[in-house]
């Protein structure tokens, strides 16, 4: 399969602004079939994508709280169904943020510890590489990715918590250098270093790294465009 | 109630806090500032939302289902679907007549 | 008795002081009117003519400086400056001053700042790719410094992160002089085709006026007026005249004026900044040659009852005027629909040089657009001030060599105006976009274009850099100005890039004293010397006077007023993003130069403020042929494919460019080992020195090639081997031993714990 | 009044709303996502903050000048200088016993 015939779905929030540069790499990049996909228009099928990426920025501002107004948005019903079919679906940063006040991920984003807004090179420690996001990439690799966020602070109850452990949904964690998950290394007080988790059906995933600002040599870490080779590569072996 | 012209316009008042066993840091950065700055008989701090809706109550509302709200179970379905998240979050509702 | 007193206030509108009107001025309203002004009159004058929006006191100085250049495509007189950047794009860019709003509240006066520069940029068709921003606090000891400090940089960063809008330079300076006025000057730049610019001036007769955006509310009435007053500190009047930005707002209205844009839906269009209506109205009726009717009564207002002055003069942000082809006022609506904006009609474009209000569907009042617009311009009087007597060279051996230079060198590094300004842009998203290629904390920002949906990769880039340096301009305004614009091309230069055009901030005390006439006419001389000399036209800019506070102290009114602030935003191409180089060492082993000549002098420098406790002395001049030529000369080198890091010689002399190339390495922790004899300068010269004609550079290639001495000596500059990077030490000579990691973690720590008080 | 072991606690509870004339660029977005989920009725949303002060009334406060605050005193104090922006914003307190 040529990768031109995969279609990739953007979403656009009144807000969002990270999308143009998921658009460079899934389309420039990749040379896959993108488009984006404006919250209010009518999708028809939606299951005629092959994945659809949230990607980041302020949807409605952030106010409220991040990503609560764009998760009770109209496009939200008919992404719940493309989920419930099993479309793959990643949220970006404030996607994330969607999922999860959308209730298609588990868990709360709460304001980063240090009551900042936090923009830096973070490294994270791969825990599954079973899953769509993750397949072209080894268990336990160490990957470079920018964070740029103000509300990172990923919390869950403890029963949820333990579902996870269960569940194997931990998908990545802040880490240092050497792939230990330190205090140090986590930048904005998640609950145990997590930076982003997966559906139960492991069609859904959620991070709050930016992959597509790491997807070239040139922006100096390469590492997030393997998240998007995974896909690609799941996508092709369906 | 009040009338504004035909209309018959209430407030309903929504306070939106963090759960207890939710870590508020804003109000402990709050806290920090209130102790250095000699207030030393502020033990706690915690920072929540208060939201004022204006509501119409001329306009009738149906749910998705087609069955008519009452105003309370209107806002609270607001309140819980979209001015709060269960998760972290619990909030506490007041109506009055516009003032 | 009574009824003479109403008489004589209805002779006599004594509001015009409110308005910050002279009497001179409020007579010459009343003459060119034939008429005593009411409020809605005052308000419109008093907003036109104010310094902000009329530059009456700058005007004559402004207009000596070089604007033109073959790269130049538009300059000063738009909403920002254009230049080619080849292929049919063009940069867009401007600076502008947000002062006074972000003395009174600082988080909502630096982000509409953020805002407003921004509008200024996407009016003109052009998406913003990049913001800078130049920020000057009072001393880091000042109480108030940590709150100022926290609330810009947060309401910056709250506005460009929320645009999207990487914030990727800028610069945070501390110093005694700003305790009771900081300074927050905003610089935006933006991209667009050659053949798709908006412009003001474009709108014809019959086409219909347009107000998009925000409703219009009761914030920052008075703005512009504000702006051009000293500030008076118990004067809590004023202080609702606080603007509050929403960024998601401005989002929105730049995807739909974009998108309008495109459809060419648009005919021309004005931002509403300082003075909102009035002054996009009147400038768009001025610059397009034509008038317009303005229906009050149409204007969305978000607080009811506003009066007619108020709704001109308000400065609600997140606002457009914009004129259409009538036809087409049905699809801009429904663009402004999509995304959620009002777009409402607001007047037509008429052929007479007139602007007609109506209020309560009646005509309210008529101006003549030539009589609003062609204020006073004043050449007010200057003189040298009394202090530069005192200003002489510096008498070095009146000055002991410290015995601990060791500590002494060690503490400079962690003086807060040299320290790492990380816990500051770590707060800014600099990396969205995916085009920063060289992020802040290093010099210059370098940024890459996209060649969307075309495959091909673009090799070029483009870099940024902004820079102010007031103590020298206070010492003397002549160099320190220049200094402001060299400085920006040696970073330029030392990333590998060619200087092409500067936009400005002159942040100013009052005009009306000739002493600050005296520096603000010498600044602009020496802006004007170096840009000609460097070749980097001011394409666009902006004036900030009144930057002076009076203060109540032991009875007395005491003014304080900051040093003389002309702050530079530069521009430069380069061809090739690959062959960019960055400041900092690369690997243990490699040898350093020294590309320049050394002059040891210490007058004015931050080494002799901060141990001496007397910086009082006259710069060194500063020799632009020889900076030309060494500027070529590194260039030459880096397209050589020679160098592999290089940095020029700024604040904290030698020393701290060495240390900085060592610790700021974000991979390593390096050091140097460097042995330099000169027995005709003392060691604390050779170290702290600020004002010296040469970058530290270290080389790609071990075997050091015969063509790359051969171009030193072709421009005719020295070059020598200093010493070598080595891993974990800072040593030079047998005087400075310290150890990389310690100084290293600590250079990175000061402004953080500044922040946390 | 309520007793924790031997000691006094009191709750402050202060309201901060922007004032009526200043923008409050959040509430007008929740309203429009109210509006477009169909909460037609909703006239109108202005968000502010709410604040939870725990103060325990044995340690005595001072103020600069030496002189004893009431606890009203101080909450007034505390809102207007730390809890509020008097530019923008406006508030409001109410004490109660500790539940
Ligand atoms: N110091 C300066 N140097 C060069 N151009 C300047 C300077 N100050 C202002 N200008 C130019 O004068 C024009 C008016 O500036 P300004 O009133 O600040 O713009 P705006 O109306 O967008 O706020 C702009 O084109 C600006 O670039
Ligand atoms: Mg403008």
């Amino acid at each position: 399969m040529n990768n031109n015939r995969i279609k990739a779905g953007i979403t656009v929030f009144p807000g969002s602004n990270c999308d143009f540069d998921v658009y460079y790499v899934l389309n420039d990049i990749f040379g896959l079939n993108t488009s984006y996909i404006w919250h209010k228009d009518k999708i028809n099928d939606m299951r005629s994508y092959d994945f659809i990426v949230i990607p980041g920025g302020f949807s409605y501002g952030d106010y409220l709280r991040s990503g609560a107004l764009a998760a009770r948005g109209l496009i939200m019903e008919s992404l719940k169904d493309y989920a419930a079919n099993g479309g793959i679906i990643l949220g970006i940063c404030n996607g994330f943020q969607i999922l999860l006040e959308a209730g298609l991920l588990a868990g709360a984003m709460l304001t980063n510890n240090s009551l900042r807004f936090e923009c830096k090179d973070v490294y994270l420690n791969v825990l599954k590489d079973d899953t769509p996001f993750t397949c072209d990439i080894k268990k336990g690799s160490i990957l470079r990715m920018p964070i740029a966020h103000h509300d990172g602070n990923y919390f869950a109850a403890h029963d949820i918590i333990q579902d996870f452990n269960k569940n194997d949904n931990i998908i990545f964690k802040y880490c240092d250098s050497a792939g230990e998950p330190t205090e140090d290394s986590n930048p904005n007080g998640s609950l145990l270093n997590i930076a982003g988790i997966i559906g139960e059906n492991f069609n859904i995933m959620g991070l709050m790294p930016h992959p597509e600002r790491s997807s070239e040599k040139l922006m100096g870490s390469e590492d997030g465009g393997y998240i998007f080779k995974s896909i690609i590569k799941y996508i092709k072996g369906k | 109630m009040s009338y504004e012209g035909e209309k018959m316009i209430k407030k309903a008042f929504v306070k939106v806090m963090l759960k207890e066993e939710v870590l508020d840091s804003q109000g402990k950065a709050v806290l920090s500032v209130l102790k250095s700055s000699g207030y030393n008989n502020v033990k706690d701090v915690r920072i929540g939302k208060y939201i004022e809706l204006t509501i119409d109550l001329d306009i009738l509302n149906k749910s998705a289902e087609g069955k008519t709200y009452t105003m309370e179970e209107e806002i609270e379905e607001i309140s819980g679907k979209i001015l709060s998240n269960p998760l972290i979050e619990e909030f506490n509702i007041e109506i009055k007549n516009k003032k | 008795m009574k009824k003479q007193d109403n008489k004589h206030e209805k002779a006599e509108n004594k509001n015009y002081k409110l308005f910050g009107l002279s009497q001179d001025e409020y007579k010459e309203i009343g003459k060119l009117l034939k008429h005593e002004p009411d409020d809605f009159e005052l308000g419109i004058f008093s907003a036109m003519w104010s310094e902000h929006c009329s530059y009456k006191s700058s005007k004559v100085y402004l207009q000596t400086l070089p604007s033109k250049g073959d790269k130049v495509l538009i300059g000063p007189g738009e909403n920002a400056g254009v230049v080619d950047f080849g292929d049919g794009d063009v940069l867009v860019f401007k600076m502008e001053s947000h002062n006074h709003p972000s003395f009174i509240e600082p988080f909502q006066g630096s982000a509409t700042g953020v805002g407003g520069i921004m509008r200024d940029i996407f009016t003109m068709g052009a998406r913003p790719l990049a913001n800078l921003n130049s920020l000057r606090f009072g001393s880091h000891l000042h109480p108030k410094t940590p709150y100022y400090l926290s609330e810009v940089v947060k309401g910056v960063g709250f506005y460009g992160n929320c645009m999207g809008v990487p914030t990727v330079g800028g610069e945070v300076v501390f110093d005694e002089c700003y305790n009771d006025n900081i300074l927050v000057n905003a610089f935006t730049i933006g991209i667009a085709k050659q053949d798709r610019i908006f412009l003001s001036s474009k709108c014809e007769v019959e086409n219909i006026v347009i107000y998009v955006g925000s409703a219009t509310g009761m914030d920052g009435i008075h703005g512009a007026t504000m702006a051009s007053e000293e500030f008076d500190s118990k004067n809590n009047k004023k202080r609702s005249t606080v603007q509050v930005g929403d960024p998601f707002t401005e989002k929105l209205l730049l995807e739909a004026c974009i998108e309008a844009m495109d459809r060419k839906l648009i005919v021309s269009i004005q931002d509403m900044g300082a003075a909102g209506l009035t002054s996009s109205s009147f400038e768009m009726a001025d610059k397009s040659g034509h008038g317009m009717t303005i229906d009050l009564d149409a204007i969305p207002l978000r607080t009811s009852g506003m009066a007619p002055v108020e709704i001109m003069l308000s400065e609600s942000q997140e606002r457009m005027l914009l004129s259409c082809r009538g036809e087409n006022l049905d699809a801009l609506s429904s663009v402004f629909d999509k995304w959620g904006l009002s777009c409402v009609k607001v007047g037509e474009v008429i052929d007479e040089k007139n602007i007609k209000f109506y209020y309560k569907s009646k005509l309210y009042k008529i101006f003549d657009v030539d009589t609003v617009v062609n204020g006073p311009v004043y050449e007010r009087p200057k003189r040298k001030p009394d202090y530069l007597k005192k200003i002489l060279p510096i008498k070095i051996n009146n000055y002991e060599i410290p015995k601990n230079i060791n500590d002494i060198a060690a503490r400079l590094i962690m003086h807060p105006n040299i320290a790492s300004k990380r816990p500051v842009f770590t707060q800014y998203d600099y990396t969205i976009g995916t085009n920063t290629i060289v992020p802040p904390g290093f010099s210059a920002a370098v940024l890459r274009i996209k060649n969307e949906g075309n495959g091909n990769r673009l090799t070029k880039g483009f870099l940024l850099d902004i820079n102010g340096n007031s103590k020298y301009t206070y010492l003397d305004p002549y160099i320190g100005s220049a200094l402001a614009v060299i400085e920006c091309a040696r970073n330029i230069s030392a990333c590998g890039g060619t200087p092409v055009a500067i936009t400005d901030c002159l942040n100013f005390a009052s005009p009306e004293d000739p002493e600050t006439m005296w520096q603000f006419s010498e600044a602009v001389k020496g802006i004007k010397e170096a840009a000609i000399k460097l070749k980097t036209p001011v394409i666009s800019g902006n004036v900030s006077f009144y930057n002076e506070t009076v203060r109540k102290e032991g009875g007395n009114a005491v003014a304080s007023k900051i040093y003389p602030t002309p702050v530079i935003g530069m521009v430069g191409f380069i061809e090739d993003i690959d062959r960019v180089v960055t400041p900092y060492f690369k690997d243990d082993g490699d040898e350093i130069f020294l590309l320049g000549r050394l002059k040891g002098d210490l007058g004015g420098s931050l080494y002799m403020e901060y141990f001496h406790k007397d910086f009082r002395q006259k710069p060194m001049d500063i020799d632009l042929d020889y900076e030309v030529n060494l500027h070529n000369c590194l260039r030459s080198m880096i397209n050589g494919g020679y160098i592999k890091s290089a940095v020029d010689i700024s604040e904290g002399g030698i020393f701290t460019a060495l240390t900085e190339s060592s610790i700021t390495n974000p991979d390593k922790t390096l050091g140097f080992v460097v042995e330099y004899e000169d027995k005709e300068m003392r060691l604390d010269a050779f170290l702290f020195a600020e004002l010296e004609q040469a970058f530290v550079l270290t080389l790609n290639n071990k075997a050091k090639p015969k063509e790359f001495f051969e171009k030193a000596s072709f421009y005719d500059i020295p070059i020598k081997m200093i010493g070598v990077v080595k891993e974990g030490v800072i040593k030079i000579n047998s005087a400075i031993e310290l150890k990389s990691d310690k100084i290293k973690k600590e250079y990175y720590s000061v402004i953080k714990n500044i922040l946390s008080k």
